[in-house]
Formats: structure tokens, sequence, C-alpha cells
């Protein structure tokens, strides 16, 4: 009762540096990625149950939960690792044939991405989705166009997504840019 | 107060490769450079300096061209005395003004007799008005327009007795459209100058509603077309021609007014610059003693002028031997000169006004405040007077910024090229 | 050359806008930064290379102080509150660097800092922004002592700037001659003055203040063709005793006090009528 | 302040299609996740960051422009993407510390 009274305005709050972690098993070809809050990522490779877990990959990013401004509801994000906006790279993606029909109005559709495998581990949830979205296009405000958010279940295969994810990639490279 | 202000050159955008010599030549700072060149019409005076010193010809005079005379059923020519300081010694002016004929004028009129006249005309105005000192002579255009726009508080210094060429070509018309019964319209009377300046005189005088004067062709234009004449009738030797011709008691050098009244306490100063000095000198009442300042813009006097084919120094030793040479002074009557004087017949048709200054608004305390705006940008910069950003010195590009006609970033000094060492 | 234009800021001055917190190198206050540096990415860090400047990051970690230090930094400035580890105090410890911490966003952080340094090109587009409160013009110049090669200089200096403001040429005339003779008191009498316009738009001021043998008798100085000039000023065309009188006849007002071997203070004021 | 004014002011280049837009100021960061989380719709954006996925984070918060600094070249890729879903990206060749100077001078103040 209590929530529908309140229409909610949100706030990024707990905003934790991070790491987004993807690894990879060579055996069965299952990518998972989770989260790191260490200085330096971890890049060693390791065992858990059958999987052989390799590093690909590591990029800079945050955590966050949202609270509404006006009635103090904390909204846990525990299961997001990042959005990412999509570009329309595959034919058959569910994504991008929603991203086709509301291109026209100027909305565009981000991914919220979890862990993964998606099978196996826990996902947001639907009303989690529509609070994020919610939250992004309160931030928006008097814009033209709109945000909507899909879960990445609906990526038609996750591993071959040219989506733009908003992470910080290279952001600790030691190497000098080419000018 | 957009008042238009007539300007006797075009610039051809096109030529100018952006080498600011122009800027720093223009004695009234009226240059300005911004992605192209352009002057403050306000400002310009039209001293020539622009045409003179600019190596890509970028400012081109513009000047009445033979062309012009042919809608005239009668031309008179008044060539001015630096003509015939362009030709040799052994060249008597008459043989001069014979070649002028032989291109078409139907008449040549002499302006040493009427020079003569009003140098009189002006010793008796001195005379009879001991109150204002020191008078400045009306004689140079461009001196007369530096008064006007810099000296606005100088111009009731400025001798009203109008120049001998404009009253020689008011005389004439009379004379020969009673003569010849026509139109004093139908008359052309040409001058034939050695700067462009006269030409802004005549198109829009400072002191009289319209010229005399119906037009100027450059000294220089007319001797590329008289030259191979002279030649001809030198070669005609013993040929008898009328000697009418009088020379000025100055005639066409430096000094000239005041030689030829025979005047003491008189300073002749040639040179915008220098004219500044002397005008300076005159605003904080320094000058006490002077009774005439005779300025000319161009150094060396009018055989300076960016008109003329020989330079300065030959025409004016010229001028001189030609006098001596066959000089005789023509007697005129000073009864009839007085009374001409006292008809109003020599005075300029009203006095000259100076134009509306430059102030940053006609409000004071709005002007104070852009002022103080000035200085404090001024103090900032450099004060190496670079002329890299377009305005002459660094003072003029303060004020430039505050009418915002410049940013301070234009300022080199400030610039990211600068920051990256290519400068 | 360059250097007059470069940054006129040292680390205390920045501490002070930020108000920030030195958490290391605090002894380093006075050290004097040549440039500011502002980003995130480590890599552009390492590639930008003018030694001796600052950087302000968000990014927290070892890798980037490294690069600061590998970069010739001299500070380093975190902000929105971003706190390094003891690993990273440790380092910078070590080399000397300067750790700031400040809760600004990295843009409020370099508008602060470019307020703060007098030469940033900030400051000076301001100038042309700001408006001024008041309306008066006030000018100080110096006088030297029989400096007769200098002499009249002023005058038309001030001349020129009263007529850029705009006013009437023929109290623009006599301001110029009033300065003028005023000038020429102090040039030929005085050891050194100085002189102050003030200009508003109801009257034009000029103070003379001079250092010299002052004057014994003001009444007799005011009375026309008396001079104290010397021979050698008189074949020189100056000292025909006009000075004073000719102030007088030109000014509105005039007072004149002296003290005999001490100086003389010339006071005239001029009223602007404006139509 | 209308952006069509401060690129005119600040002599920006401007690397996609431009529109009349409202900046409300300026946000300074290279680090994408501190664009998402504390960029405001409006802002201003200066970075040295090129990579395509710029486009993105600005989408998401709704920024007025990108301004890359540095005369960092900005890939193509970049360029297409953003001219899609319609982000400005504008280009500079002031470091961001002078451009932060500049702006303050044309009265983009926080």
């Amino acid at each position: 009762m209590h929530e529908e009274k309140c229409s909610h305005i949100w706030e990024m709050v707990d905003v934790i540096p991070c790491f987004i972690i993807t690894e990879k098993c060579y055996h069965c070809g299952k990518i998972a990625t989770y989260f790191s809050t260490e200085h330096t990522p971890p890049i060693e490779e390791y065992r858990e149950g059958v999987h052989l877990w390799n590093f690909m990959g590591s990029a800079q990013s945050i955590k966050f939960n949202l609270k509404c401004t006006k009635c103090d509801k904390l909204e846990k994000f525990d299961e997001l690792l990042g959005v990412m906006m999509c570009t329309g790279c595959d034919e058959k993606c569910e994504v991008n044939v929603l991203l086709k029909k509301l291109e026209p109005k100027r909305t565009w559709i981000y991914v919220a991405f979890g862990y993964l495998p998606i099978d196996e581990k826990k996902q947001l949830s639907p009303k989690q989705i529509s609070i994020l979205e919610d939250y992004f296009n309160q931030r928006r405000k008097s814009s033209k166009s709109t945000i909507k958010i899909v879960s990445h279940k609906l990526v038609n295969n996750i591993a071959n997504c040219y989506a733009e994810i908003i992470k910080d990639v290279d952001m600790l490279c030691l190497t000098l840019p080419e000018k | 107060m957009d008042q238009y202000f007539y300007h006797a050159h075009e610039i051809i955008k096109e030529r100018c490769d952006g080498s600011l010599k122009c800027i720093r030549f223009c004695p009234t700072q009226a240059l300005r450079f911004r992605k192209e060149i352009t002057f403050l019409s306000d400002l310009c005076i039209d001293c020539g300096e622009c045409i003179a010193n600019c190596p890509q010809h970028v400012f081109k005079p513009i000047i009445s061209t033979v062309d012009d005379l042919k809608s005239f059923k009668y031309l008179i020519a008044i060539p001015s005395p630096i003509l015939y300081a362009q030709f040799g010694l052994n060249i008597h002016p008459t043989i001069v003004n014979q070649a002028l004929k032989q291109i078409g004028f139907n008449e040549i009129a002499d302006i040493s007799k009427t020079s003569d006249e009003l140098g009189f005309a002006l010793l008796h105005h001195l005379k009879t008005h001991p109150d204002i000192r020191p008078l400045i002579s009306s004689f140079c255009p461009s001196i007369v327009r530096l008064i006007q726009v810099k000296y606005p508080n100088l111009v009731g210094l400025i001798e009203p007795i109008d120049v001998p060429r404009e009253i020689v070509a008011k005389r004439t018309k009379q004379i020969y459209s009673e003569k010849l019964k026509i139109n004093p319209k139908e008359i052309g009377v040409f001058y034939l100058t050695p700067c462009p300046a006269i030409f802004v005189s005549i198109k829009q005088p400072a002191e009289k509603k319209s010229s005399w004067i119906d037009g100027a062709i450059p000294i220089r234009d007319i001797y590329s077309l008289i030259f191979p004449i002279i030649q001809q009738l030198l070669d005609e030797k013993d040929k008898e021609y009328q000697d009418t011709f009088h020379f000025g008691k100055g005639w066409g050098v430096l000094n000239y007014i005041s030689r030829s009244v025979g005047l003491e306490n008189c300073l002749t100063v040639t040179g915008v610059q220098n004219a500044k000095m002397v005008f300076d000198d005159i605003v904080s009442s320094k000058l006490r003693d002077i009774d005439f300042i005779e300025a000319l813009a161009c150094k060396q006097g009018c055989v300076g002028g960016a008109f003329c084919m020989e330079n300065p120094y030959i025409s004016r030793h010229n001028s001189i031997f030609l006098q001596k040479k066959y000089g005789d002074i023509n007697p005129f009557d000073k009864e009839k000169v007085i009374t001409n004087y006292n008809e109003g017949y020599y005075f300029l048709e009203h006095p000259v006004l100076p134009r509306p200054t430059r102030s940053f608004n006609p409000d004071i305390s709005i002007s104070i405040r852009k002022m103080k705006q000035k200085m404090r940008i001024s103090s900032k910069l450099p004060q190496k007077d670079c002329g890299l950003c377009g305005a002459p010195t660094c003072d003029e590009f303060a004020e430039d910024c505050v009418r915002g006609e410049a940013e301070p970033t234009d300022c080199a000094f400030f610039s990211d090229e600068f920051k990256k060492g290519r400068y | 050359m360059a250097e007059e234009f470069r940054l006129n800021l040292n680390i205390k001055k920045i501490k002070e806008v930020l108000k920030a917190d030195v958490v290391q190198g605090k002894k380093l206050l006075s050290t004097k930064i040549n440039g500011v540096y502002a980003s995130d990415l480590v890599s552009d860090v390492l590639a930008y290379s003018k030694s001796g400047s600052v950087l302000l990051t968000g990014l927290c970690t070892k890798q980037v102080v490294i690069s600061a230090y590998l970069s010739l930094f001299k500070a380093i400035i975190f902000i929105r509150g971003k706190k390094p580890n003891k690993e990273i105090l440790e380092f910078a410890e070590e080399k000397n660097m300067i750790i700031l911490l400040t809760e600004n966003d990295m843009f409020e952080a370099c508008v602060k800092i470019a307020n703060a340094d007098s030469n940033s090109i900030s400051n000076f587009v301001k100038l042309i922004e700001s408006v001024e409160k008041k309306n008066t013009i006030i000018r100080k110049f110096h006088i030297d002592g029989q400096d007769f090669s200098n002499s009249g200089l002023l005058s038309t200096q001030i001349k020129s700037i009263l007529q850029n403001i705009g006013y009437d040429p023929y109290l623009i005339k006599r301001v110029s001659i009033s300065a003028y003779e005023g000038e020429m008191n102090v040039v030929m009498h005085a050891k050194e003055a100085n002189l102050i316009l003030n200009a508003n738009e109801k009257e034009i001021q000029i103070i003379i203040d001079d250092r010299g043998k002052g004057i014994s008798d003001i009444e007799l100085a005011m009375q026309k063709g008396y001079s104290t000039a010397t021979e050698d000023q008189r074949v020189l065309g100056f000292g025909s005793g006009m000075g004073l009188p000719n102030i007088k006849k030109n000014s509105d007002e005039l007072k004149i006090s002296s003290e005999v071997g001490a100086g003389t203070k010339v006071e005239m004021k001029f009223y602007v009528i404006q139509e | 302040m209308q952006l069509i004014e401060i690129i005119e002011k600040l002599n920006l280049k401007t690397l996609t299609n431009v529109e009349e837009r409202n900046v409300e100021g300026v946000f300074i960061s290279d680090m994408l996740s501190d664009v998402m989380t504390n960029a405001k719709s409006g802002n201003l954006w200066l970075t040295i960051q090129t990579h395509k996925n710029t486009v993105s984070a600005a989408n998401l918060v709704n920024l007025a422009a990108i301004v890359i600094t540095h005369e960092k070249e900005v890939p193509q890729e970049t360029i297409d993407l953003a001219n899609r879903f319609y982000v400005i990206i504008l280009g500079s060749d002031l470091s961001t510390y002078e451009l932060v100077s500049k702006l303050v001078g044309i009265g983009l103040t926080p």
C-alpha cells in the first residue's frame, strides 16, 4: 500500500568503484562475469567445480543502489553489472526488433546486463528493471527522447553482442596513446 | 552618429597578404586587420600613408580618369605647381602648359598669382584678428581632417581663408562662362593633383557644400600623357610661346605660404606625425609666440605626395631653381585684395567643424566605465605594440576589446599558438 | 617572454581556493606550478609532459600516481572526495609528490583554479564582461623634476584619455592647458611630483603634489609675469611666468597649499556641463 | 546558454550533426561510469575519451554535447554512432583546463 502512494524520485546511492571481470571456461565455453572491489583486478585462473575459469578482461565500473528521495525506500541493484546501448547488430535479436520499432520515437534501448551465465545466477527482476528505467528517464529531464531498459535475457547471443557497454575500458593501461 | 565619410581609396582585399605594414604607418590608427584588412571610416584622414606604404598595392586611390573629362564642353586645368617640378630645369612651365593644351585642355589656369593674393589676404586677416593664435593653414585637406578627428578643440584655429585652388576654380568658372556665354556647369575644372587627399576635399569638402573643382587627375597619370609631347615640343626649337606664366613667391616649396607673405612668427611642419607633435603643443598652450602654422601631411610637403613622379628632394630642387631661372614676380592690386577680403570673397563658406569624436558612449558616465575597463585590459597586455592582433597598438586593441570589435584572446601573447611556442 | 603569461600560482593558493586537504607534502606548499592538467586517463597523463604541473583527477589508483611521477607532475589533486590509500601516500611521500583532496568536481575545481590565476585567459576575458561600478577614472602619474625632455608628454596623455571618454573639446583644452602648466612647474621647480587625474561625469580634478622648495608667497606667484625660472630655463623658452595665472584662468576651482622647503600641492577642478 | 553560441564563441569544431540545445553546466571526466553516476542532463561533457561507448553514456544521461579536448582524433565509427543517436560531438584543440578557462570567460560557471 505504502509503495502505491509514493511516486518515487530516485537518486543514486552507495556508489562503489569496482571492476567487472569477465572469465571464460575453455572446457565448456561458458562465460561468467562478476564484480571485484579490489584495487587491482585478479587475473589468475582457478577451478570451480567442473569449470576452469580463465581471465578474459576487466573494466572499471561502479556498483550502486537507488534510493527514493521522498520515502527513503532503498532498492538494491546487486545483480546489475552495467548497461549497454543497443546498436542493432543482430537482425534476429529481439532487442533489435524492439529498437527498430521505437527508434522513430527517439526511444533508445539499453540492455541491463547482469551475471553470466544467465541460467545459473540470480538476475534482475522486471520490477527492478522498470525502476532503473524510471531513474534514467527522470534524470533526462526535458528530453525529447526516452530510455527503455530491457533485460539481457532478451539478447539473442550475448557473446556476439556489439552493444555499447558503459564501462571504462583501458582505463589503466600504461601505454602511450598513439598520436 | 553614423555619418558617412567619403574616402578616396578602395581596398582590394584579394591583394592583401596580411603583412600589416599599413597598420603601423597609419597616423590616426584607422586600420585594422581582422581576418581581412578594414579601416575605420571616421578615423581615416586620407593622408595616403597606406597607399604609399603597402607593398601589395591593396589600397587603390579613386581618382578622376581622362574619361571623366568627356562630359564637359570646355575644359580648364589647374595644375598644382608641383607638376612643373617633375621635369628638368630646362623645361619652362609654359612648355608643360602647351603640352596640356595638346592633350585636350582648352585653358590652363595659373594658381600662383592667386596664391600670392591669398597670402596677402591672410596677412591682412592676421593683422585684423590678433586674438586667435596660432592660425593653422587650411591648405592640406588631410591636416584639416586630422584636426577634425583628433584635435576637435583646434578647429577654431583653422584659417578661415579658402585655398588657392578653390578660389582659382571659382574665378575661372565665372570668367569663362561669361566669356563663352555657356552655363558654368558645362565648364570642367580639373586639378592636377600630387595627392589623393585633394580628391576627398573635392568630393566632400570640410568647409563648403560643394567644391568648385569638378575632379582631380593624379600628376603621375598626366605625366605619362604629356611627357612625349614635351619632348616633341623641345625638339621644335625656337618656337615662340606666349610667356604669360607667373611664379609665386614661395612657389611649390615648403614654407611657401609664409614666404609669400613674409610672415615671421611662423612654423612649417610636414608629416602627420610631426604635425601631431605640434598640435599637441598647441593644445597645452605651449606655442605662445607663433602666429601661423603651415602644416602639410606629406613629408617635405606637397612634393612628397603619393602621386608625384620625381622624388621629393629633386622636385624641391627643381622648384627652387625654376623660379630662380625664370622667375618674375607679378604684382597684384593690394587695394583690390583688401576690398575682396572685406566683401568676404576669400572666406570659407562655413567654418570647419569637428567630426564626432570616437568616444565610447554619449553618456559620460558609461563612457568612463568603459574607459576604466580599457585601462584594465591595457594593463594586462604586453605593451609591445606588435600588431599581430590586427590593431596598431596594445592601447587601440584594448579599446577594440571594450567596443566588442575584438576578442582579448586575439592577442598573440594570450593565444594558444603563443603558449605552444609558435611565436 | 613566455614565462610572463604562464600560470601565476602556487600550491598554497590552490589549497585555499579549493578548500583542499593536503594529505601529503604539507611543507611544499610554496611550490610554484607551471600548468594544470585535468584527466582520468592514465595513458594521457603519461603523454602530457610539462614538468611542474598539477594533475586533477578523479581516478584514485596507484597507477595514476606513478604516471604522474613519471610525467614530472609536482602535485595531484583528487577530486570529489576521493581518498587515496596508504600505498599511494607512501609512494607520494617517497617521491616528494604533493597530494591534495577536494570535494569539488572536476569542472568546479578547474574554474576555481582558473579564477585564482591572475594570468589566466578567463580572468582576462572577464575584464570585458565585468561591469565597473564606480564611474570615476583615477589615474596616477609620476613627474620627475628637471626632466625637460619629457615635458608635455603627460598633458598629451591626459588629453587623449579625456578625448576618448568624450568630454567637450573645449573643456579638454582647458584641462590640458592647466595640466601642462602644472607639469611644467614641477619640471622647473620641484624634485618630483605625483599627478592624480580624477574624472567623473560631474567634474574633472587634477591634483599635483610635489616635493620641492615650495612657494613662500602664493599671492605673488599668482600674478601674471612672476617667474622664478632660472636663466637656463628662460633660454629654453620656459618660465614665462604664465604658469599659475594660466591655470587660474582655465580652471573652475583652484586651491594651492605650500610649505616652504617641503613642497606644493595644487588642486584644480573643472566642471562638466552635459547637454 | 545555447550550444550554438558556445560553439561560436569557443571556436569548437563540429564533428557530428548539430542541433540547437540548451546547455546547463559542464561535466568533466574521462570515466564513463562517472558520467553515468554524476553527470546531469544538459551538461556539456569535456573528455579525452573518443571510444564509441562514450556515445552510449552521453545518450543515457541526455548530455547536451561531448567536447573532445586536446585535438584528439575521433574515430569515424564513434561519429557514425553519434549521428544515429543524435549525440553531438564537438572538438577543441585546447586542453581540458584551458577550455574550462574559456568557458568561464563566456559566463558558463558552476
